[in-house]
């Protein structure tokens, strides 16, 4: 069986995740971009005569499918490369999956992977 | 007067017609950046527009309600040079210099066009634009040509002997013994868009949002390349009010370039001081409060009275930015700020600065501050009983605003039909039928 | 345990929701835009000679990672928050989640939220 | 009760992928841009001087709630519309879902659908 | 001719000519934010790239076909002044104004440059990058420089008294007694271009999705700068081609302003009429059918006249950017539309609105009209067939389009390697080694 | 010197400071279209802060430093024309055109500017625009003013009987034998600018990720849109470096144009043989590459001529840019490769290109070459001295580079508090207080 991984880290944390999550056997993933709102907000600034908050703080969100037996691993391998200990680090959480197929061919569960 | 070609001043004058030309679709850029993505099509509708209209008004009844045979000083003979016929070169106002009439007529409609298009940054993202249209060919008929006549066409703020400086300081040789400044258009331009803007700002109400929500600038690059166009045509603008190519060109064309250099790094510092950063939004903005600033007093002033000018310029410009805020009035992109301010400051010292022992700190007496200070108040004057007169009508005619929900869900899709910019990967329509 | 909440709402929604959002307590979440697809299109248009559709309509996508006992509250704050009452005001739907994590700190569970 | 059906797929296969699944009776989902990590990259290529590897690939994901009973044929169909044969073809998987709501209603369950 | 400098008229060619190169940039930007974001670079390098050829290309012997000795009515001497070789002041085209003839050349060059560029609209986004710069170095050789020698340089089609003209209506003074007029290049620019644009189109073919999938502008402000890049080269272009700094350029000056003024509202009232909203596409467009039709007419209508041209100009165009649905040929950017149309709508026009008694409304005779649909009939011909021979010897020889994968992918990577702007989060390359 | 107006060349030397003026935004957009998207803003704020500072000190000191009466042959009286007062006509630098002093100084002051400008390239999202601006006013005053100074203003590298060339060659009616030429800049603005953006480049060390991260242009129709801006405002800079509107000028104009084709096909052809592409980040360098080199030679060479020294410069530079890999200084926007490169293949070039017998394939012997060079050495090591000791000073004193934090996050939002561009849907921040 499988599982998906998701993880929302900060931007500039990428490439090490890519890098360590390559390290650690995973072949594939899918990012895209989004916006955190989180404890982080509070900053803010003066522009133009008007106080401004940041509210929403660019984030990136990576989608991993992982067999079930890599999955304890995969989140910890994640949250190594992504931490800084700063606040605004971000979340990993894991959901189940009932069924992968890999389009290309059509293919069914772990091989799809 | 006698006419004999100068192909020089022609060659001149011709550029800086093209070049004023330019400035609105700069404005269009500095505007369009400074809105949020939903409405830049909107804003920069609204410059194009404005040329549409003023264009052809100008050359209909535009030329002659500015220079025909004065009226009570306060307009030409509207119907004159009606579509510019019968204009001769002799008759032109840049006759003595050898430049042909129809050459003037082409400097002068492109200082009607931007005049109007300064208004529309004040009531940005929320007009409607069919009563947009409507007004530009409206106010640009009763408040530009009457003021443009006035100032420069031998009226009442003139030099003329029937003008209001004649009137108080007397005559010498037939000409008011103070003769008031307005080298490009201090008053005429920038004055007058600048009070229009504050009325129908205050008239037409804020936008939903306004102080609550982020409206920051969509694009800080456009509002640059608005800012670079706008000065490159300000040179047109400023050294071709000199009428020629000449040493007074060379002097508006060195006053106007330092007093923006000077106005840009005052309100950069100004910017820094209060807020923390010296943003791009100020160092375009600061170009700008500097070219309205040194408008009417290019030929007046020399270069380090230029940099004194824009610098004072450039600071008080960054602060009056904020006043809208603390009097609630939703004039969206700084028109007021920047060039009603701007026209003021401008206006106004030159009463201290213009050499030629004209101004206080040169001449050493206050008669042209008074003056200087009297056709500032008369343009505001006029300009806003004008604008609020039209507004009003035109309010309960035409009405002046977009539904609620066009203004939220973006006045470019509802008015325009379209949206700046296509997103890349996802296309979000789909052809139907081609007609 | 914890569970994912996913909404699909209109853009415009999005500050109201997140303010009612914060008034329920939720502290944090993940904001992505997205566009929908559904019965809101057949709006019609003539652009330069063609008749366009609108097909895609923008929407916000929020991810909101949240305690079992809150998942229903949290999601009857997001629909009335976002509600309208027009077509295309959007879908709300409930992920089981396996496991979350904190990534600056590495904790796990509840206390990672 | 209900499941989300997720495809990541090329972009230009969107408008085959969102016709097969209306005829195939889905009369909602939502789109969003993602970049894809997979074997797909390894194209290599040279700019002012410095070689390049092309890394993530844009892709689209789609998000498809659909009821228990329809979740093998929407796959069935997305993979068949987005087949292309080649490498980067991605990914299609599916979730459990608790809940579903629609909130222009407040409608809950496949009545929400 | 004698040659005497006149440093003004010079002054002013100069300027020209810097405008009217500036106009192919601003066509690039016109053209590049109309296509979709995955052609943008690959639609403005069509236009960089005719700069390069044809800049070179004209210098070589382009002058020299255009403004050489006459042979045979058709083309000037091609290596008569070939690399500008031994051209002196005196020979210029110019010289009578006092002009050196390499300011004559520059402000012509400018004019092959923009006409090949503008062809590339009409096959946006499929076309094989190679094939067009081979196609912009012959083409620039075998259709436009002949038809500028025949129009302007003595030719077939000019008032030489063994011209169309003289034929037809005989000769006065040892030149035709109607002359056709094409005061800035209608013929040779605009119905040049526009129908090699529908030729190529044709042959070519549609895009993948021509009339299916949307490919509506991804970025509108671009569209906007272009048009006004474009409207400010154009007093290059048309005030400059009065070859002087006199009263003729500010009638050329004024009437190009207004007849676009005109165009564009004409344009935007028609599309609010038929499709229910007036967009910045239309204004955009509207603009440079004003710009196409009164450039053959600039110098030879009032401004009264040239506001009629514009209307009829930015109505007629409106109305035939449909067209290539109807016939189902995918002039992708509506050169066709705006530049064909809009050139014979301006050439023929002339015929009615021509004041000094040449059009029919003046002078109550249909001769100048006659001749004018003749001229345009002309290039129409010369050009097409010349057009279709050259493309298809390209189709069989280099081939036209790039892979339907290259297509589909974006033309900007497949054949650039680039695309036009990197996403701002998200990396999507990593750098594998430096050479 | 007497001073009798001309208009016609005043009118295109004031077009000229315009055009010349417009280059620095334009470079702006050449440089902001090529950072990344999270330092567009401090980039273009480089340009458009050396606006600012440049041009309040030229009118201040600079024009007096430049043109004064010479003082050893390296600078002129830094305070003979302070605030450009008791300037006359008469004593200025275009008086034998009939130019006005002020004209001139405007003219002049731009090339300062940009200048200044052209440097920031090389340093891009990492350094501290406090650091920047300092460093403008302070440059320009030791290393520009004397350049200007010692190759136009009758100093060490002039034809003056007291220059190197007189030295060496001798002097004929009391002028140099062999006057060094540079016509609009190739030392004085391309070396000098190159040579200090190579040495700060490696002062002030490599950006984070360098030759390992992406860092490839975020929006290339910008720099497309720089190239253009650049092209045309080069028009007035080499063109109006003639002085007058005369057939050198003409000359100028053609040959900056057709150097400028043939060196973006050059950097095309190379890009395609090497790369397998060609890019439009290569036509936009290209064209850059072709203005530079044509700029010292501009009035000396015949078209031909000039085609190939613009294909020579185009392929070197397109070879040039890889250095920095190769070295491991991180140039980051090719100021190295294109301005340093270009001006010195430019300037040497002229000792075989040159017309009237002076060049080695004209005249047959090679004493202009040896004059090219050394001019091109002695400005290489001028500047590169000058900016080494001013570039350490300001590093142990202000420091140049922001924190690491600020370069990884972004300097835009650093150091001005802003983005470039706002993303469409989701805002980012709420408005907490209005001031
Ligand atoms: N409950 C939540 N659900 C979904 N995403 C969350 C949640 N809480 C936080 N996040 C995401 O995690 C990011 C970091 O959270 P934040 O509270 O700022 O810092 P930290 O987790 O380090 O305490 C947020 O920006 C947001 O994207
Ligand atoms: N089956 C579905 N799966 C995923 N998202 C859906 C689904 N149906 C609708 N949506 C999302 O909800 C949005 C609103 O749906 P729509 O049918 O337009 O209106 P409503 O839900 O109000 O009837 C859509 O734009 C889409 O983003
Ligand atoms: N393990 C995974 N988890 C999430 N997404 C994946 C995973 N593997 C692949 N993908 C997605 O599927 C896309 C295609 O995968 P790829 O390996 O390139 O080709 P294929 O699946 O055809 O072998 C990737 O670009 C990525 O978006």
């Amino acid at each position: 069986m499988t599982k998906l991984v998701t993880a929302v880290i900060q931007p500039h944390r990428l490439d090490d995740v890519k890098s360590a999550l390559e390290a650690a056997g995973v072949r594939g993933l899918t990012v895209s971009e989004a916006s955190g709102y989180g404890r982080q907000r509070g900053h803010t600034e003066v522009y133009r005569g008007a106080e401004y908050t940041v509210d929403l703080v660019p984030k990136v969100k990576i989608d991993v499918l992982v067999a079930d037996e890599d999955v304890a691993g995969v989140v910890e391998v994640v949250i190594r490369a992504a931490q800084t200990g700063k606040i605004g680090d971000g979340k990993v959480w894991v959901v189940p999956v009932e069924d992968v197929a890999r389009v290309r061919t059509g293919e069914h569960g772990d091989d799809a992977l | 007067m006698d006419f004999t070609l100068d192909s020089g001043n022609t060659a001149w004058l011709l550029a800086s017609a093209s070049l004023v030309l330019l400035m609105t679709p700069g404005l269009a850029f500095f505007y369009g950046g400074m809105v949020r993505g939903k409405s830049v099509l909107n804003m920069m509708m609204m410059s194009f527009g404005a040329i549409g209209v003023v264009g052809i008004v100008y050359v209909l009844w535009g030329y002659s309600m500015s220079f025909g045979t004065d009226v009570g000083g306060i307009i030409g003979k509207p119907f004159e040079f009606f579509g510019l016929d019968g204009l001769t070169d002799e008759a032109s106002i840049l006759g003595w210099a050898g430049v042909p009439a129809l050459v003037g007529v082409a400097f002068q409609a492109t200082f009607a066009i931007i005049t109007v298009a300064l208004i529309s940054g004040a009531i940005a993202d929320r007009t409607k634009f069919s009563t947009w249209m409507v007004f530009a060919g409206i106010w640009v008929t009763l408040s530009y040509f009457p003021l443009a006549h006035m100032v420069w066409g031998g009226g009442f703020l003139s030099a003329s002997p029937d003008g209001l400086s004649a009137k108080i300081f007397g005559t010498t040789d037939g000409v008011a013994t103070v003769a008031p400044i307005d080298f490009a258009g201090g008053t005429v331009v920038h004055i007058n868009a600048g009070i229009a803007a504050l009325v129908l700002a205050i008239l037409i109400g804020k936008r939903k949002g306004f102080a609550k929500e982020p409206m920051r600038p969509h694009n800080l690059p456009f509002v640059m390349l608005g800012a670079a166009l706008l000065w490159f045509g300000w040179f047109g603008f400023n050294a071709g009010s000199a009428g020629a190519a000449d040493g007074v060109a060379g002097l508006a064309w060195v006053n106007t370039t330092v007093a923006t250099c000077a106005a840009m790094l005052g309100w950069l510092v100004a910017e820094k001081f209060r807020d923390g950063h010296a943003t791009s939004l100020g160092a375009a903005s600061g170009v700008v409060a500097g070219l309205v600033a040194i408008t009417p007093a290019a030929g007046a002033l020399n270069p380090v009275g230029s940099i004194i000018l824009g610098v004072i310029a450039g600071v008080l410009c960054a602060l009056a930015v904020g006043l809208k805020y603390k009097f609630g009035y939703d004039d969206s992109l700084d028109v007021v700020g920047v060039h009603l301010v701007g026209g003021v400051v401008g206006t106004v010292l030159i009463g201290f600065l213009a050499t030629d022992d004209r101004g206080l700190f040169y001449g050493g007496d206050a008669k042209q501050l008074v003056i200087q200070v009297l056709i500032a108040l008369s343009a505001i004057v006029f300009s806003g009983v004008i604008t609020l007169v039209l507004g009003l009508v035109l309010k309960a005619t035409m009405g002046w605003r977009v539904s609620e929900e066009a203004e939220v869900g973006g006045i470019d899709l509802a008015v325009h039909g379209e949206t700046a910019y296509e997103t890349l990967g996802i296309g979000s329509r789909v052809v139907t039928e081609v007609k």
